[in-house]
Order: C-alpha cells, then structure tokens, then sequence
C-alpha cells in the first residue's frame, strides 16, 4: 500500500454528529472549486423493535487504537482506488439516540461517478473491517448487542 | 501477555482484561479459552494480534497485544 | 406507473442551496425513526478553465413547467422502484457561484443498499431528463453553455 | 401554435417563443425551423409536446405547447 501521507484523522465524535457539524463540514469545502460532487452518507440509529421492546439509543464502544488504524487504512485505500479530491469519516462512540447520526462519510470528487462509487466502497469497508460494536438500549435499560445487515 | 476482550466476549469473561502466560499460538490460546469459559462456543471470535485480525494459527510472544473480538457492528 | 400520491414537491431554489438548508433538512428526519441510512448527493459549481478563462458562477434555467413535471415523475418512480422512506430534491435556478452547491438529492431508507442504489437512480435521472441549462460565467462575463459529463 | 426555445437555442433564434401556424406534425416544424435558421443544424435538438419528449414524428394541433431544447445540463 502506498502511504500518501500519515497524518492521522480524527475519526471519533462523543456522542451524536448533529446536522451543524454537517454542515459545517459541507462550508469548508467551498474553497475546494475542483469538487463538482459530494456524496454523503449517514447512519441513523433506527427505533427498532426487538421482541417486544424499543430501542432508545446505541452505547457504541470500540478497540479503539485498531478501529483508528483501520480507519487510516480505508482512508489510504480509497485515495488510491477512486480518484478523490477529499474524504472526511465521523463515527461516534457512547451514546446516540435513536432518531440521531452516528455515522457521517464525506466523498468529495470532480465528478460524481467516482464519489458515489467511492461512498458506498467506504462505508462497506467500515462495517466489515472497523472493530466497532453497538448496545441497543431499551427503555427499561436492558439491551442487546447490535448485529449488522446489508 | 495482555488479552483484551470487547463487546459481548467481554461478558462472557466477566472482564475487559486479562493476563496470561505461556501460550504458544493463537490456536492454544483459543482453545484454552474456549475450556474455560465454555460460554464462549456460542460465538463467532475474531482474534487480533498486535491490531491485526489473525486469520491462520500464528505463534504468539510476550510483547504481542492480543484482543478477542465479536462480530463488528459500527455504523 | 403507480400514483401513490399527487401533490408536487417545490423543487428549484432561487441561487445556491446553503449548508444550513441542508441541516435543516437532516434534523427533520430525525423524528424518522425507522430510517437507518441516509444517502445526499451534492452537486457543487466547479471553478473550470475552458479555453484558458476561469468558470465564476454558473446561471440556471430551465424549462419549469416541464422540469417540475418530470421531478415529480422521478419521485414516483424511485419510490415505486426502491423502498424508500422519504426522499427530496432540490435545484438551484439563477445564479450560483463556484463552491456553492447547486443540486441536492437526499433519500432515506431503513438500510444503506436502497439508499445508495437510489440517490444514485435519481441522480443520473435528473441528469438525463430534466430539462435545466446553466451558463458557465467567465471573469469578463462572457459564458459558455455547461454540457453533462459523467 | 407557440413555439417556446431554451438555452441556446433561444440564442440562435434570438427569441424565447414565436408563433407559428399550419404546422401538420413535428418533422415539417423541424425541417422548417431549420430553413428558416441554417445554424440550428449545429446543434442536438430535443423537441417537447405538451412537456413530453418526442422521438418519432407527431401529429400537431394548435392547442399543444411545443418546445425546443438543446441537450439537458442539470446539476
């Protein structure tokens, strides 16, 4: 793997990403008059209803110093595979309610074939390669461990 | 050797942590797991040697950091 | 073609869509509490050089009548053809300078394979059959007609 | 009939709508519009009757809104 560069990113947000930090991200990259396409993605803790009981929030918790470097390597990965002019990830850790964000990938690209494609790879990527995991919390403060699904 | 063990493995074993000495490979610290805490036979475990997932038995030293891992589910 | 509902959805915004639009439009699903994955494609105005002149801003116009008619149809069909659990699009007309965003496409399903399959469906269909022309403004204000490329 | 020209094929003309009368279908208004200005052969034309693209020739009446529109350059 060819190392770009070697700054580390910080990935991990305490708690919910709100729509500022969204949008504040969004501002910085009018500067950037080379992008002609964004595409965004976000998790959002869903109210799921499991036997019985309502999720009210997600605890996330991480092996947080490999979920750091899986995250760096995604980074490297996706500057060699798509042609990217900027990439920003945001996860949090603790507690997020339902209803709230807690993933944010940002894929900045001159056109957007390459920023769709580049999206959708990284959030692929995370899900299966990030040591990450998710209490779902009822609200009589019992849980369960979160599984994923396409 | 310090083992670390996150998500639902780590209720199982009743700790985040634990110390351990003597153990050759990755294959023997499993199985010496799996005898003492048989609960954890329900599981898929993925194992992780100095932050990287072991996919094959590899030898393991003192130095090495090794974590016990449930299946991931960020996002 | 199924008419699952009629009412027409205001799509063209009078100059660039701002950030702060965009957040607004986030925290109101927030109350969506079966999404899980949202997917928001931005197009930004590219500072291009064509023929060694330097892009400024691009002017939209449009066809309304027409675009507003076929935006409905892409709305009708994406929610026939994906399981979607809300979508929007928004379009600038008039001016926008470079770096400021020009379309917002944001859908939200309760997993990420619909989402992205579908913003990116709709995406390529407003490219493809929305009747929209923009002038790429020049320093000296001279212009040029803006032609699609993926 | 109105006639309605977008982007720049409203340039070439010099004029977003023009009236036209005794047209019988979409071929003849092409063929006539290109007569009457030579330069709109250098361009992809679209035609629209009543906001829906046409691909074969069609039939007009006085009361459908035909436009003309260069190719589509949205977002």
């Amino acid at each position: 793997m060819k190392m770009k560069e070697t700054k580390k990113h910080k990935v991990f947000v305490q708690g919910a990403i709100t729509p500022e930090f969204i949008a504040a991200s969004i501002a910085k990259h009018s500067a950037k008059t080379t992008i002609g396409a964004h595409d965004i993605f976000l998790g959002q803790v869903r109210m799921d209803t499991i036997d019985g009981k309502v999720v009210q929030a997600i605890d996330y918790s991480s092996y947080k110093d490999m979920a750091e470097e899986k995250f760096h390597e995604i980074r490297e990965q996706a500057f060699n595979k798509f042609n990217l002019t900027c990439m920003h990830i945001y996860h949090s850790e603790g507690l997020v309610k339902a209803g709230a964000i807690c993933l944010f990938v940002f894929v900045s690209s001159a056109r957007r074939a390459m920023a769709f494609d580049a999206c959708k790879w990284i959030v692929e990527e995370i899900k299966a390669n990030v040591p990450i995991w998710g209490k779902e919390i009822f609200e009589d403060n019992t849980f369960v461990w979160k599984e994923n699904i396409k | 050797m310090q083992l670390k063990f996150f998500g639902k493995l780590a209720e199982v074993t009743g700790k985040p942590t634990m110390e351990i000495t003597s153990i050759a490979d990755t294959d023997s610290l499993l199985n010496k797991l799996l005898q003492d805490f048989p609960k954890l036979k329900e599981y898929n475990i993925l194992i992780a040697v100095d932050k990287k997932i072991v996919k094959q038995n590899q030898q393991l030293e003192s130095h090495n950091e090794v974590a016990l891992l449930p299946p991931f589910a960020g996002g």
